[in-house]
């Protein structure tokens, strides 16, 4: 199936649900709603066989959380994007629809503190035991301050 | 009688730091649980505040045995979003690294498989031909391990007809000497006992779970990122994806052996048909706002880079994916029902790259009892939830 | 004389424990290649052991991550006397590129008392053999 | 005069001190024909052609801090090392080393000798079970019951394969053995396949690869030893060397005709005939992998045992038709 015969079945399947675009060869990039996000998934799978998850990536544009779901099938990539507010950071569970995408929920709830709700298994992971709470490491507004180092055989 | 063996943080048969937590009654695996975390070292931040070159060297050591391929997968990003095209000379070279890099990388996990598995004869044969490809890299790219020969619009150095007979040269005796060294590993019958059955996956599983590279193509899915999305050069090459259909560690080895004779092929073609021309194009300091997703076979599976620019000198954001971390949730339902023995095994199989895995993420916890490596809020909550936790000996003092 | 003879058996058997602080395996991966037909160590009596109860040399990569320390400072401590910790690799003397990364400690020598630096990013198996040399040298 | 004499048999030779020479020097050998086999070196710099190697680790070990955890059974813990060297020891007394007197026996040879040194060596198997429990590490408590489940699977192989040349022979005193076959060696022939058998249970017995399960490093870390550092560690390995040479001497005593020829040559045939052997068990040593523990008991069962039985009915037949 070529990109656009992809697109227009796609576009076709979805109607308004979906933006799609495609800024590259094997590059299609969706946007959807966050309400709508495990009925678009859900869709794409039981129609397209969009089984394989490979990852999800946040972005911090500024004013609102960006998710995307990199799926791979055999001929092209298809990238689902949704936004969340960055008042009410909170999104609905894909493992439910694809297992394998828990570890990358969990990652994306302690890098960006973004709550995905219904995830099987949501225990904090990613960061350090003595993390503290409340610190998000990949927002853009978080900055790490370097504490001073010990000079080994130095003063202090 | 049930109870819990720590295998890690710090564990011989593991060379990077990893937490399993097995439950075992007897000899036999109950339960598996992974905690990460020993790795993680916030790469992604640290990418937001470099430039386009100085991330490539980053990227590099986000992994010192797939090095390239993260650098590669990088580089091909940042390409697509500056709009290059690098010269075809340079791409051969780049892509010729990256399978020499294969090379090493399948012959280490040889090595570490048979070392696993107590076949330390095994280990010290593959690693000395590793040496050969070892060699050949540092001839190439001027460096044993982080090859640093990738640089937005091409390559660093180029290959002079002397080099080409020499890597031509090295490659018949990797290849004559694998061919050997296989038929020997394949007919001793401990190592075989040993690997066989081993760690079953099955092809509904794998996909289920978003296996990829060996552990994939091992249960008989034949997906290679090479083939499916063919970046470069491997459209031009002759080859064609290795598969194994037995899901078990054996299959797994197989797997990497038929990819070795595969890689020398590519290696053959990529050093006869070099093109002539220049190495590399210039690029310039600032890509255009965008977002782009590159993809990459590393020797482990599919790696992915997604990179979104906003028109400055740095990305916005850089995400990275090891092929890994993919495998991992495979690997917890591969360990179920096996034996303590086939831990390292059947871990050793998917070839973690925990580095890699780890430059951001984490996944499942598995510590309890009185090592609090858990939160404290989440120890009570799992207390609850799993009161067969406890341990035989609760005095016992680990050494790790 | 008996010091004498713990001297030289000292210097003739050190035997290494291999411990990763969160390296890019780059290190890890020279020392393995460090015990292999090309460099064998064993020429020298070093011995890759599994518990840090048997080591004599801690051979430490990486530049410590948080969620490490603890584990490494432990080990340092189950270590029997006498004991030496080499830093392997540019990460394991200062971090290397993850300098001022949220999450390691910037350098083995931040969390235990270190013996000998060995340069290198990694650090070429040579380097290191030379590195365990020099150290037992310096008794 | 007889007690010094007897003092000189205990102390220097063929006791305790050439024992422990012997024993480190049966070590270097194994350790060198194993790199050697993997293309590599092995110990060079120690000495000369690294002979001293074993020596410096047991030195280095003797000087370093000795831990004891907080939560091992701190008598046992401390005692057992001591107590498996001397074990071992005792068994290496009973070997037929030096000219016995067949006729007016010593008290280091009597008929049953053969037994109790087979008796002898398998308590070193269960000091290192007890040495594994009470150090009260989880992964020398897998190591600890690893031991055991091998010993259930080698132990009978090795008597069965052990004891047929003794019966073909028609005596249980290890000396009148070797004297049988030195007087009839073509008789040696009989028992290749006993000498296999036995070979193979050794190696599991000194728990070598395949069967290093106890301690196999990648799996349970330094398995019954993770916890055993210092002078402990030094005199286990040491148990280890002595057992080496122990068995290895049992072997050569029973499968290859003994050590004949008074003081001098039979030294001579003693290192020739236990370097054999030790160089068969490091073959095996470099050329298998490690296998699971439940392949070790199916193995010596389905295999070992009937080819044990197999050779004691060999031996049996040809007895009864020698007579």
């Amino acid at each position: 199936m070529t990109d656009a015969e992809l697109i227009a079945k796609l576009q076709a399947d979805l109607g308004s649900r979906a933006e799609i675009a495609s800024p590259g060869p094997r590059r299609l990039f969706l946007k959807v709603a966050a309400a709508d996000i495990v009925t678009v998934v859900t869709r794409i799978r039981d129609a397209f066989g969009v089984v394989f998850l490979s990852t999800i990536s946040g972005v911090d544009t500024g004013t609102a959380f960006e998710l995307l779901y990199h799926f791979s099938i055999p001929e092209q990539d298809l990238n689902v994007r949704t936004e969340i507010p960055r008042e009410v950071p909170r999104v609905a569970s894909i493992s439910p629809v694809i297992p394998g995408a828990i570890l990358y929920e969990r990652e994306i709830q302690d890098m960006f503190g973004i709550v995905v709700e219904g995830i099987p298994d949501g225990r904090p992971l990613v960061l350090p035991d003595d993390w503290p709470e409340g610190q998000f490491p990949l927002r853009k507004d978080w900055k790490f301050v370097r504490p001073a180092e010990v000079i080994p055989g130095g003063e202090s | 009688m049930s109870f819990q063996i720590p295998i890690g943080p710090q564990h011989p048969a593991l060379k990077e730091p990893i937490s399993l937590r097995m439950t075992v009654e007897g000899e036999v695996i109950t339960d598996a649980d992974i905690r990460l975390g020993y790795n993680h070292r916030g790469i992604e931040k640290l990418a937001e505040e470099r430039n386009w070159i100085q991330n490539i060297y980053l990227m590099e050591r986000i992994c010192g045995i797939c090095s390239h391929s993260h650098a590669t997968c990088y580089v091909q990003a940042v390409e697509r979003l500056m709009e290059l095209v690098p010269p075809k000379r340079g791409l051969y070279i780049r892509y010729l690294v990256s399978e020499l890099e294969r090379v090493h990388s399948h012959l280490l996990w040889l090595g570490v498989a048979g070392h696993e598995a107590g076949f330390d004869s095994f280990f010290m044969y593959t690693w000395r031909d590793r040496e050969i490809v070892m060699d050949l890299l540092e001839m190439v790219s001027g460096n044993r391990v982080h090859y640093a020969i990738n640089t937005v619009g091409g390559v660093r150095r180029d290959l002079d007809e002397g080099q080409k007979a020499k890597i031509l040269e090295g490659v018949a005796m990797l290849r004559k000497r694998s061919v050997y060294y296989f038929k020997i590993g394949a007919s001793e019958p401990s190592f075989v006992a040993r690997i066989a059955g081993v760690g079953l996956l099955t092809k509904e599983q794998a996909v289920a779970l978003c296996a990829v590279g060996p552990t994939a193509r091992a249960s008989g899915w034949d997906r290679d990122v090479r083939k499916e999305d063919p970046y470069a050069v491997y459209d031009e090459l002759e080859w064609e994806v290795a598969t194994a259909d037995t899901c078990d560690v054996l299959g797994r080895v197989v797997v990497r052996v038929k990819e070795l004779l595969q890689s020398y092929n590519m290696i053959e073609q990529m050093v006869q048909g070099l093109p002539a021309g220049d190495i590399t194009v210039k690029a310039p300091r600032k890509a255009k706002p965008g977002e782009t997703v590159s993809r990459y076979e590393a020797p482990r599976g599919e790696n992915i880079h997604y990179i979104k620019s906003n028109g400055t000198e740095k990305p916005e954001r850089l995400k990275v994916r090891a092929p890994t971390l993919a495998n991992y949730a495979a690997t917890v339902v591969m360990l179920k029902n096996g034996f303590i023995a086939d831990i390292p095994l059947i871990f050793a199989a998917i070839d973690p790259c925990i580095c890699c895995a780890e430059r951001s993420v984490t996944l499942v916890d598995g510590r309890s009892g009185e090592e609090s490596i858990v939160r404290t809020s989440d120890l009570r909550r799992r207390a609850l939830a799993r009161p067969a936790n406890a341990l035989v000996k609760g005095k016992a003092v680990w050494p790790f | 004389m008996l010091d004498k003879l713990a001297r030289w058996s000292r210097i003739k058997s050190p035997w290494i424990l291999h411990l990763n602080s969160g390296a890019c395996n780059a290190c890890d991966i020279e020392i393995v290649a460090a015990l292999t037909p090309r460099f064998d160590v064993e020429r020298f009596g070093i011995l890759l052991r599994a518990t840090p109860r048997h080591a004599d040399v801690i051979i430490a990569t990486g530049p410590v991550t948080r969620q490490i320390k603890d584990r490494i400072i432990r080990i340092y401590e189950q270590t029997p006397d006498p004991k030496f910790v080499i830093a392997v690799g540019a990460c394991a003397m200062a971090g290397c590129v993850y300098r001022g990364a949220y999450n390691v400690m910037g350098g083995l020598d931040q969390v235990i008392p270190v013996d000998m630096y060995v340069p290198g990013c990694p650090a070429r198996p040579d380097a290191i053999i030379d590195g365990v040399v020099k150290l037992l040298g310096k008794l | 005069m007889a007690l010094l004499r007897t003092l000189l048999y205990l102390l220097v030779y063929p006791g305790l001190i050439f024992l422990f020479v012997y024993g480190t020097f049966s070590e270097w050998f194994d350790r060198k024909v194993y790199a050697r086999l993997q293309n590599r070196m092995g110990p060079t710099h120690t000495g000369r052609f690294g002979l001293l190697q074993p020596v410096a680790d047991f030195f280095k070990l003797m000087a370093k801090e000795d831990v004891v955890p907080e939560a091992a059974d701190k008598g046992f813990f401390n005692a057992l090392p001591a107590f498996g060297l001397a074990v071992v020891s005792t068994a290496a007394l009973l070997l037929p080393v030096w000219n016995f007197n067949l006729a007016n026996p010593g008290w280091t040879s009597f008929s049953g000798d053969i037994i109790v040194i087979l008796y002898l060596l398998s308590l070193p198997t269960l000091i290192l079970f007890l040495a594994a429990w009470s150090s009260t590490n989880l992964f020398s408590t897998i190591g600890g019951a690893r031991v055991l489940t091998m010993l259930f699977g080698y132990e009978v192989p090795l008597f069965l394969a052990v004891l047929s040349p003794a019966i073909l022979a028609g005596s249980w005193r290890l000396a009148e053995i070797a004297a049988f076959y030195q007087a009839r060696p073509v008789l040696l022939l009989v028992n290749v396949l006993g000498f296999v058998v036995a070979v193979i249970a050794v190696q599991a017995k000194l728990e070598r690869t395949p069967f290093d399960i106890p301690d196999a490093e990648t799996e349970i870390v330094g398995g019954t030893f993770t916890e055993y550092s210092g002078k402990k560690l030094a005199l286990f390995r040491l148990t280890f060397d002595v057992e080496l040479v122990v068995a290895s001497g049992l072997l050569a005593a029973v499968f290859l005709g003994g050590f004949p020829g008074g003081a001098l040559l039979g030294f001579v045939f003693f290192v020739i005939k236990t370097l054999f052997i030790i160089f068969l068990l490091s073959l095996i040593r470099a050329l298998t992998s490690r296998i699971r523990i439940d392949q070790v008991v199916s193995f010596s069962w389905k295999i070992l045992a009937p080819l044990a039985v197999l050779q004691l009915l060999i031996t049996i037949l040809v007895k009864g038709f020698l007579s």
